[in-house]
């Protein structure tokens, strides 16, 4: 197909715009995956192997916050920085880090929701042995999501495809403005409105070849440690 | 010194599972210092039991006291080695660092001398859950052992070791339980229960059957179904 | 009789086919499906036989579909004018500006932020043309003062509102829009802000799937007496959006108000 | 906050309209699921437990697959179901079933990739018993899909999730027509769009009270099952 | 009838594990039918033997055959007891229908006879996962002894069995034998070796150290490292 060429035309001229575009788009989703990985894989875990009234609840809630429409978390995030908004003296709106906040907000349900499961999986292992040697909060948590991180590094991949996927949020509260806050995503949708599909699925093309990239690495990162490990 | 969770007080302690009353009114004091052996058939009550003790299963009826404290109150002075040992994702080393955090802070030389008491110190870096069957099993002791527990208890702790492995356990049991540690064992072995019992509990269809001194239960077990367990008889 | 209508966005935004298509319905019977989209991807998806009509507002684009044999015929339909907005403050003081090459400069010489559609739609295409006539080259801002946002005139609106910036919308968009905050419009009313609205139905020889007799039937109607006063008749708070005018093909010389 | 009332507003009065979009957006995503999980499930748990080369890769791309961007999957569904695409003479496109069609080819990676992840633990366990069973292939994949149950309810609802808050696509394929083709999320979009910006998040506010109910309605179910079984 | 899978041949099997030979080159030929009990130290490669024969792992070097096939091709033929039985989460019943669909569909009461064989009849719709640890290793018996095969391989499959259960398995165990079924087991219990061998395997560092027939064996062991470890004496 042309747009498969024209993909292909594009990795390998890759000109300066494009290299924008899409170093934004790393940067951005990566930042905000490191935000919500550091406060769902221990909300997960903690909602995991701690009891307490109201703990399914907070379960359930989690699950069906995976179904929060991005365009909803965009306009929340818009409403919360837009200079009429109780943050808008920050001046973040329509910046990067507007489309950080709003990614971070998006995946930080999936990323929780997912590996609540992995580790309650692990956790019907660990309890007796864990209880029995008195290891609870912190530490229970961190050796949980130690032992459990191959798995749990799926949970967040899941969550950096969301990422890097999204446009309905990013596009509200960064604005796909040209050179500050246009990534692959916003670019893709705008060639779309324009009618321009075929530089549209080459440029989506760009972005799973990208994406396809950053899960090669990751995943080879976890073979090679599960092999040292294990050898 | 006595251990201070002594005596063991349980009285009248139930759990019901499905329509079964898998412990079905356990009354039992266990006052001495000592090694206290649990004998009796597969699906007496024996694991249940340990694990009430324990403070893994809440029974739905019934008291547990050990000294002056309830079960919940004791657990940091508890020790357990359970039928089939689960160990961390991690090196052997490392699995014993992690259940005493302090003593690998500050004395680390501690944790390779316990991998040598259980012959596993060629092994301080092998993953654990690579080990064989009785080398985990072991691991699993020594982990027991580190915290030095004012009880331990310790299910079919010897199942899948071999003779001279079981004997350097029961030396290691027999030591601790000098120091002062209280022991209770659940063992199908009777030559380790006459090695190692000062007295035995034993259990059976959920209730305890006899508790008697050791060299009389085997001598003159008092309960016919004792004596049938003894000689082997025993189905459920 | 079903038909499906590649359509601008300021139409549906703006309420107008809420309004316009029972009247239609009740007429003619016709069942009409808008799916509003950018200009350009409306007509990609009308060139693919994705519609049976074309209603957008980008003349030089809409002759060379017809030309290139894509649509029957185009004709006028109706007109409004765009306007330029901005907060109520007017930073760059535009409100007292003669005509519109003195607005863009302004708002260049005062270091004023200007969101653009920046995505070829014909709105866009306008507000460059405007850009060409002062002889601004707005590029060179792009990502500072001048914003492009590479979507429709509703997201744009909601950014540039945010921003302050100043923005140029159809009338009609605007009139409706519901998150003004305190911009407002600051010019508005001259001969080259005019905007006008074609109608095209698609070439049933390149697509022979298309429902030609609905599409003549809507095309007509909305051509008809009947049609034009209906969307003269269409208000959003007592202001009429778009102003009928399929008898005029020449329009240069409209009126605004 | 007003959006609050008048989501609750719009929930207890429940007119046609809403009504209307509202059941197509569950119906929809209920059915872009159900083809989606026939087709990942299996696929996923199949990839973990059968060896041959190249299924690291296959992992890896359905892992990057997970970001496909929505607006990719929608011009590509576009594009078949276009009149001048090869499934053309269907005249599939801005109908129901074409949004079904793009929402099942989002989502089948991501619950295809984590019912990979969740089976691969499940199989590090049962390995070793079904080869010495001799329990392969067919009988092999239903039986982990049988066991490892509670564990994939949170991979589907992770692709229910993806799928009823997913506007990309349906936008694209759908057209977001009036009452044929507009669910809530392209609702929302188009109400953003006018500036309606409360409207929007009060039908943000109903979906997500939607997507709770249905959580809600799978986790019960799951608890009920678990808990009458190991009673 | 002999079991077809017979002689079992084992030549120069080895196993890197690291920079350790866990199975340092084992030759053995099994000849007869009847009951091979395998002994040895924890850690000796008991278990990795009976695994590389089941076919679960592929040995780094060395050639297995049974009878005239490969270890893949008697596969069919083979069933396994592990040194921790997996059951499925399913209850009792069903862990054994799954076992066998056929036998499952067609005679549904063999699976009941099955349960009751090894005294689980009442046990039949509990799941499997919550049962006792004896229990669960009498149902893993009662599942492999179900298919019929022609070579039955047992890994410590009694070591937490109640001295009854111990008998009634060591009896189908027999029984089984006696029914041409070749039995290699794996046993720590020198009472139940003796009770049940035909001939002895002994096993040390990954090496085969001795091969007798059992009365031989226990009357008079060749080695010093079995004669050591019957002791109680060898520590790794
Ligand atoms: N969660 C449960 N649900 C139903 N029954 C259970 C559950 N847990 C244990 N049981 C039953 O309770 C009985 C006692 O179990 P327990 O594990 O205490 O036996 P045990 O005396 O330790 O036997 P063994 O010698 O086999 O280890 C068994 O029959 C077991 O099947
Ligand atoms: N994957 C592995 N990686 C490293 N070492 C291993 C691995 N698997 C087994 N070993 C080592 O190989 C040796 C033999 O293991 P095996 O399980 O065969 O012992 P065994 O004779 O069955 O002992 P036991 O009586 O304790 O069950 C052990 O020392 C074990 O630690
Ligand atoms: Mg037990
Ligand atoms: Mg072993
Ligand atoms: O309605 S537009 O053509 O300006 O998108």
């Amino acid at each position: 197909m042309n747009a498969l060429a024209e993909a292909f035309r594009l990795i390998i001229t890759l000109d300066a715009d494009l290299f924008e575009i899409l170093w934004l788009s790393i940067r951005v989703s990566l930042i905000a995956l490191a935000i919500s990985a550091v406060i769902s894989l221990p909300l997960g875990t903690w909602l995991a192997i701690t009891k307490f009234p109201g703990r399914k609840f907070c379960i359930l809630v989690l699950n069906a916050l995976m179904g929060m429409p991005p365009v909803v978390v965009g306009l929340l995030v818009y409403l919360l920085l837009s200079r009429s908004g109780p943050l808008g003296w920050m001046g973040l709106l329509y910046t990067p880090s507007a489309m950080i906040i709003a990614q971070a907000v998006l995946i930080t349900p999936i990323i929780a929701a997912l590996s609540n499961q992995v580790i309650e999986n692990l956790h019907q292992e660990y309890r007796d042995t864990f209880y029995s040697m008195g290891v609870t909060g912190r530490r229970a948590v961190v050796a949980y999501l130690v032992d459990a991180r191959y798995a749990l590094t799926t949970c967040i991949l899941a969550g950096f495809g969301r990422a890097i996927a999204e446009v309905g949020a990013v596009i509200i509260v960064g604005g796909n403005i040209d050179h500050l806050t246009r990534v692959m995503t916003t670019a893709i949708a705008l060639e779309t409105s324009k009618g321009n599909l075929t530089l549209a699925l080459s440029l989506g093309t760009v972005l799973l070849v990208l994406s396809l990239l950053i899960n090669a690495l990751v995943i080879g990162v976890r073979e090679y440690a599960a092999k040292r490990q294990y050898a | 010194m006595p251990s201070p969770l002594l005596p063991i007080r349980i009285s009248d302690l139930r759990l019901v599972k499905g329509d079964r009353a898998v412990l079905a009114g356990i009354n039992l004091t266990i006052g001495e210092p000592g090694i206290t052996v649990i004998m009796g058939p597969n699906g007496a009550g024996k694991t249940l039991l340990l694990r009430c003790l324990h403070g893994l299963i809440k029974p739905d009826q019934g008291q547990i006291t050990l000294g002056q404290l309830s079960v919940t109150d004791s657990r940091d002075q508890q020790a357990m080695v359970f039928q089939h040992p689960v160990l961390l994702r991690r090196t052997a080393l490392q699995n014993l660092a992690f259940a005493v955090p302090e003593i690998a802070r500050s004395e680390p030389q501690r944790l390779l001398r316990a991998l040598e008491s259980v012959h596993l110190a060629d092994r301080a870096d092998q993953p654990a859950r690579m080990m064989s069957g009785g080398e985990q099993q072991r691991l699993a002791l020594a982990r027991a052992l580190l915290s030095k527990p004012a009880l331990l208890l310790l299910d079919e702790a010897t199942a899948s070791l071999d003779p001279a492995s079981v004997l350097l356990i029961e030396s290691l049991v027999k030591t601790q339980s000098a120091q002062g540690t209280k022991v209770i064992l659940v063992s199908h072995d009777q030559g380790q229960a006459r090695r190692l019992a000062d007295d035995v509990v034993f259990i059976s269809g959920g209730q305890v059957a006899e508790q008697s001194p050791a060299n009389q239960f085997f001598t003159a077990p008092e309960t016919p179904v004792a004596k049938a367990y003894l000689a082997g008889e025993i189905l459920l | 009789d079903t038909i499906i209508v590649q359509s601008t966005t300021s139409t549906q935004n703006s309420g107008l086919y809420d309004y316009l298509l029972p009247i239609l319905k009740k007429d003619t019977g016709v069942q009409v499906n808008i799916v509003a989209v950018g200009t350009g991807q409306a007509i990609n998806n009308a060139m693919r036989c994705d519609g049976d009509m074309l209603l957008v507002h980008a003349r030089s684009v809409e002759e060379t579909f017809v030309a290139e044999g894509y649509g029957e015929y185009r004709r006028n339909l109706m007109y409004n004018d765009f306007v330029i907005i901005g907060p109520e403050a007017d930073p760059a003081n535009v409100a007292g500006s003669r005509d519109v090459n003195e607005v863009l400069l302004r708002i260049v010489q005062a270091g004023a932020k200007f969101a653009s559609r920046g995505d070829d739609s014909g709105t866009h295409k306008k507000e460059r043309s405007l850009w060409q006539a002062a002889a601004i080259d707005p590029d060179t801002g792009s990502g500072q003062w001048y914003l492009e946002t590479g979507s429709g005139m509703g997201a744009t609106l909601n950014t540039g509102v945010s921003l302050g910036a100043y923005v140029m919308t159809d009338r009609a968009t605007w009139i409706a829009f519901a998150n003004k905050q305190d911009s407002t419009i600051l010019f508005e009313g001259k001969p080259a802000l005019f905007n006008q609205y074609g109608v095209i139905p698609v070439n049933a020889d390149k697509c022979p799937n298309v429902n030609r007799e609905a599409a003549e039937t809507f095309t007509q109607w909305l051509l008809s007496e009947t049609g034009q006063a209906a969307i003269g008749s269409y208000q959003v708070e007592g202001k009429q959006l778009f102003f009928p005018n399929a008898n005029d093909n020449l329009n240069s010389s409209i009126e605004l108000k």
